[in-house]
């Protein structure tokens, strides 16, 4: 069994991802108790993978005079139309002051300013003041940058490059043991035990045909915690960002952000004839909301009438060219190097998958229902509800992530303890994760492709039961065929088609949880639109949606929402006549 | 619809595989449209040969994970039109130079988070408890700029695998740390400028930098850290005629 | 090799090529020079007789590229000192082509004054 | 070797380098003006001895060069061949030295 060697090591506590929520929940435990041994895993370079490093707008916090976290939060709740946990929400809003305070003058965020040198606040569609700071439009790498070399000038230990394939609970099923992983580079196998491990791996739409994360996001931590047995809540609610660039599908480069900015500023959207389409559908024509706008464009595009590459366009032309040019110089020079000229030009653009608001359940403490294994991040679901407000994704991951390094700590210190793993659930991944190199090979990129189709074409922006059953039944087949797949088997060392294999595996297994929760879900709702019911429903009686696996399928279920704070049709806003 | 009848158009790229040792493997890849370096070496990867290894993240420009070595240039393949690098029709990939190969095209990046490290890259809070207010920073003024002209590195170390005093020191901090270190001696809420330019003073430091301009000349972020090495020389001068260091 | 090339050929890598050149012919120059001039002017005739042969052609084109070196290090110094203690200016390519141009000046007044 | 003395030998350079640029054009200058219609000893020495200007500014250029030029090798062995450290800085100091030496001897002769 020398091929199922496993190299062993003991931390007190395993970090999975270094975005913004692992990066941070790395900072905290550390600062919390130095002596504790921390060390973060990733599946790819830390600080330079996952999506908090993508962060363009910016980061929401109720910090402006005449803003208020009252707002801040009704905003939220209503974005996320009343599905929202509550407490998590009040959270999110009330520790994003505090951790914006600590990105700048603790961790050296250097942050947009106004003329007077004071902070500078931008506004973000959706919200009733201007509370976003942002680091011109590339406000993640800031983030992120800064983070990672706190963490490179700490005893933080590093597993760059090891991608988390299982959480393994103790033997006896009391609490969290360790991950097992893959150590990328070399394609050995290693046990972390830990007494504490925190889930931040960052989920990400990757399975959709156009989507804006980054290349290592496969939803990992949302199949592992679906194999652990957790339960993951709203996985319908996948928000699409309504500009995406499309240039064929043999570009990488397909499905990344168009910026928003531009339809605000005044750009048009035309279809394939080059007619502009928004009016016909809102009269706010290209600045309606997110939601509308990519449900409108997809309308367009399933009647057909579309660019050569299947998508709409969005144009700048009959705007002053000096100015575009001066004002999204970024976005200009981007397409530039894949060949558009979004100054004097059309650029083709289609909606693209985002984020996905479902995760798995916990709570304001980042505790999971498996004692030592925390959650943070966009793994996660409930702060937004049916809707993320744009600018509230990186807070989210920050303000959790920091909030799961301070209870991680003391609670490792309290009563944490080294257990004893569960060796059927290692042997059972060995046996799955090695299962492709006993198979003859196959065409995974095909099956990725068709994977992309099936979710988008069926469990995308317009939703009904066809379809989604359609979807059930093809996922479940590319789930057979997949198991029939192999790899080449000759070196496992930096064998990129092997994790294509493995990114399939997590990736179709979460889908068939958002098909599940879309089919549960007989409303719409934010993100998810459902052409049999499109109304909201009674907000009285709210609910979302709960996903599991038992056995080898996906058990979804209902749950009410408790209204902890805020009740439909009330405001915690007090001077409701100062809202503009 | 076009009826095209004629086959696609394809061109040829070598392609580094091994790790110190080893050769350039010649692939036929289609010809298309909106095309980078990077989805050229998918192309090979997923289509050609799938043992062939390299990375990348975003596909954007934002992470700095798949810069390599292109016709001889570092250069970040992802935000690469293929037309840019093949005007003779030919194309070659290797891995980044001055960091060690871990396999094909994908190499170590320890060293250069290392050096970052040893440089003091890291923001030293003056203010730290502070969970109330943030410092005035006028846009305007003159740290402000020089801080806001290197701060938007994505560590892609394209700076670092050009230059080649990092090639003949092995110990040399590169352009890209201390171009880092240079925007935190300009950031008026940073409390460690001592820490910072004694980290840059020595052998490794900022004076071994002989001005080549590779670093600015290629970085894809049109960084200068050429200029910023030469304010830290400025700066540990200063430090020095004053007896501070 | 081609690609060797690819990543030096850019005017700044050329100016320090140049530059670091000079700087070692002039290192091995300036000793050399010294040593035969205190000697010669120590016996007049055998300075003569040295400068005589600097009357042949290959000496003279040899002095030259010294002249060339001297002027080109020179000016290319003054380039990395105003680089260095200047605040930074965007004329730094036009600078090497000014360098050069100064240097082969130089080299060309030499060269006509000494036929 | 420290930061400290790194800074200085930079400093050193750099100041020896601004030294020399005026003197390195006065140099050139009256070599290009000199041999015009050819040279011999007399006219040179005629030239220099005697001359308290001449002695300064040659004595000037001597000891700028035995600082600038041994920092300027030391940098280019350290970066092109192994050699390094106590050894490469000492040699380094009587590279300086040969220089003065023989700088001395040179402008002795001609003043
Ligand atoms: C293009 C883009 C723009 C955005 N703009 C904004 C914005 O303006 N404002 C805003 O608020 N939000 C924005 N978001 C959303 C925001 O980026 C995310 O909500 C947030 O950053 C998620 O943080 P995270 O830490 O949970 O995950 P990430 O930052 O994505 O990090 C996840 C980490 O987990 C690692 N990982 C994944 N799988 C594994 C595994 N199996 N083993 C080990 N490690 C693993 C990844 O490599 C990565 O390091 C944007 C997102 C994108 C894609
Ligand atoms: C007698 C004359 C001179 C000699 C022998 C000489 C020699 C040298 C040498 C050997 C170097 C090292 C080159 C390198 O590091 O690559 C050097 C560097 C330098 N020289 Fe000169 N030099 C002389 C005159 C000058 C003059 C007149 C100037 C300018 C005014 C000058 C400015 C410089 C500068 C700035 C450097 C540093 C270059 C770097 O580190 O990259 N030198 N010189
Ligand atoms: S300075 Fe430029 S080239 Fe160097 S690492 Fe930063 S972005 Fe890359
Ligand atoms: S290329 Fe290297 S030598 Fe200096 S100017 Fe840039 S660091
Ligand atoms: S993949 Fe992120 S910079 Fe190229």
């Amino acid at each position: 069994m020398t091929e199922h060697s496993i190299t062993r090591h003991q931390t007190d506590i395993l970090i999975l991802g270094s975005g913004g929520a692992g990066l941070f929940a790395a900072l905290h435990a550390h600062k919390a108790d130095p002596d504790l041994d921390i060390t973060v895993a990733v599946k790819g370079l830390l600080g330079k993978c996952g999506c908090t490093r993508m962060v363009q707008g910016g980061y929401n916090v109720a910090i402006g005079t005449g803003d208020s976290v009252e707002r801040h939060f009704m905003d939220t709740i209503e974005g996320g139309k009343w599905l929202n946990n509550q407490d998590l929400a009040w959270t999110l809003i009330n520790t994003a002051i505090e951790r914006i305070h600590e990105l700048e003058n603790e961790l050296g965020c250097f942050f947009d300013r106004n003329q007077d040198g004071s902070i500078h606040l931008k506004a973000f569609a959706g919200q009733t003041y201007d509370r976003t700071v942002h680091k011109g439009d590339l406000t993640g790498i800031e983030i992120i940058n800064r983070l990672a070399e706190q963490v490179w000038a700490r005893r933080i230990n590093r597993l760059e490059e090891h991608r988390a394939v299982a959480l393994v609970p103790a033997s006896d099923g009391s609490r969290i043991s360790g991950v097992l992983l893959i150590d990328v580079r070399d394609g050995s196998f290693h046990f972390v035990q830990a007494k504490a491990v925190l889930l931040a791996a960052g989920g990400g739409p990757t399975m959709y045909r156009y989507h804006t994360p980054s290349g290592d996001k496969t939803c990992d931590g949302m199949a592992m915690a679906l194999r652990a047995g957790l339960t993951l809540r709203d996985m319908e609610m996948i928000q699409f960002h309504p500009t995406g660039l499309i240039a064929g599908r043999e570009t990488r480069i397909t499905g990344t952000i168009i910026e928003e900015g531009l339809r605000g500023a005044g750009g048009h959207l035309l279809n394939g004839e080059h007619e502009r389409f928004m009016e016909k559908y809102d009269s706010r024509g290209e600045r309606a909301t997110r939601d509308i706008v990519s449900r409108a464009m997809f309308e367009e595009m399933r009647q057909g009438r579309t660019g050569p590459n299947d998508g709409l366009f969005i144009t700048m032309r009959h705007l002053d060219h000096d100015l575009v040019r001066r004002q999204f110089k970024g976005m200009v020079e981007r397409c530039a190097d894949c060949g558009f000229d979004l100054v004097d030009g059309l650029v083709e653009v289609v909606p693209t998958a985002h984020y996905i608001m479902g995760g798995v359940e916990y709570d304001t403490s980042c505790r999971t229902s498996i004692l030592g294994l925390y959650a943070a991040g966009e793994d996660t679901g409930g702060v937004h509800g049916a809707n993320r407000l744009g600018g509230n994704g990186v807070a989210n991951s920050t303000v959790f992530g920091g909030i799961a390094g301070d209870a991680m700590s003391p609670w490792v210190n309290a009563e944490g303890t080294f257990a004893e793993p569960d060796q059927s659930v290692i042997d059972a991944t060995l046996e799955r994760t090695l299962h492709p190199f006993g198979k003859p090979q196959g065409n995974l990129l095909d099956m990725r492709e068709r994977l992309e189709d099936i979710m988008w074409d069926d469990v995308g922006i317009i939703r009904d039961p066809e379809r989604l059953n359609r979807a059930r039944q093809s996922l479940a087949d590319l789930e057979a065929e997949l198991n029939e797949t192999g790899v080449a088997a000759s070196d496992r060392a930096f064998n990129l088609t092997w994790h294509d294999w493995l990114n399939l595996d997590s990736l179709i297994l979460v889908s068939k949880s958002i098909t599940e929760a879309a089919l549960a879900r007989e409303n719409s709702r934010g993100a998810h639109y459902r052409e049999d019911f499109p109304e909201e429903g009674d907000l009285e009686t709210s609910y979302f949606t709960t996903a599991r696996l038992s056995d080898g399928k996906i058990d979804v279920g209902t749950s009410p929402v408790e209204f902890t704070r805020v009740r439909p049709g009330e405001s915690l806003i007090r001077e409701e006549s100062a809202v503009a | 619809m076009t009826t095209e009848t004629v086959s696609e158009q394809e061109f040829e790229v070598e392609i580094w595989r091994g790790r110190d040792s080893g050769e350039f493997v010649t692939y036929r890849v289609p010809q298309r449209e909106s095309q980078t370096i990077l989805d050229v070496v998918s192309h090979v990867q997923r289509r050609l040969d799938p043992t062939l290894s390299y990375r990348f993240a975003c596909r954007v420009g934002m992470c700095g994970s798949c810069a390599m070595t292109v016709n001889g240039v570092p250069r970040w393949t992802c935000r690469t039109h293929v037309d840019l690098v093949a005007k003779d029709g030919h194309i070659r990939i290797e891995p980044l130079r001055n960091l060690p190969v871990i396999r094909d095209l994908a190499v170590d990046m320890v060293p250069f988070f290392d050096k970052w490290e040893r440089a003091t890259g890291q923001f030293v809070p003056s203010d730290a408890g502070n969970r109330q207010t943030f410092a005035r920073v006028p846009p305007e003024s003159r740290e402000r700029q020089e801080a806001d002209a290197g701060i938007e590195c994505i560590g892609c170390a394209v700076c670092y695998s050009a230059c080649d005093v990092v090639a003949w020191n092995a110990d040399y901090l590169g352009p890209a740390a201390l171009n880092r270190v240079w925007t935190l001696v300009n950031d008026t809420r940073d409390g460690g400028k001592p820490e910072h330019l004694a980290a840059v003073a020595g052998d490794a430091g900022c004076h071994q930098c002989h001005s080549h301009q590779a670093c600015m000349t290629y970085c894809p972020k049109d960084i200068n850290p050429t200029a910023a090495i030469a304010g830290l020389k400025r700066a540990t001068v200063r430090s020095v005629l004053r007896g501070e260091l | 090799m081609k690609y060797a090339v690819a990543l030096r050929n850019h005017p700044t890598y050329w100016a320090f090529v140049l530059h670091r050149v000079s700087g070692l012919a002039l290192a091995v120059f300036v000793p050399v020079h010294l040593y035969t001039l205190s000697l010669a002017v120590e016996e007049a005739a055998r300075f003569d007789a040295f400068l005589e042969w600097t009357e042949a052609p290959a000496v003279k084109i040899g002095e030259t590229l010294l002249v060339v070196l001297l002027a080109g290090h020179m000016v290319g110094g003054l380039r990395l000192l105003a680089l260095e203690f200047l605040e930074w200016r965007d004329w730094q390519k036009s600078v090497v082509a000014i360098t050069l141009g100064i240097a082969l000046v130089c080299g060309l007044l030499f060269l006509m004054n000494a036929f | 070797m420290s930061g400290r003395a790194e800074v200085w030998l930079f400093i050193a350079q750099r100041a020896s380098a601004f030294v020399l640029a005026p003197l390195v054009i006065v140099h050139l200058a009256t070599m290009i003006y000199a041999i015009q219609g050819g040279l011999s000893a007399e006219e040179i020495l005629a030239r220099t001895q005697g001359s308290g200007v001449w002695g300064a500014i040659y004595g000037l250029f001597v000891l700028a060069a035995a600082i600038h030029a041994p920092i300027g090798v030391r940098s280019i062995v350290r970066e092109m061949t192994p050699w390094r450290g106590r050894s490469l800085d000492l040699a380094a100091v009587l590279f300086g030295v040969l220089i003065v030496v023989l700088g001395v001897k040179a402008v002795g002769a001609l003043v």
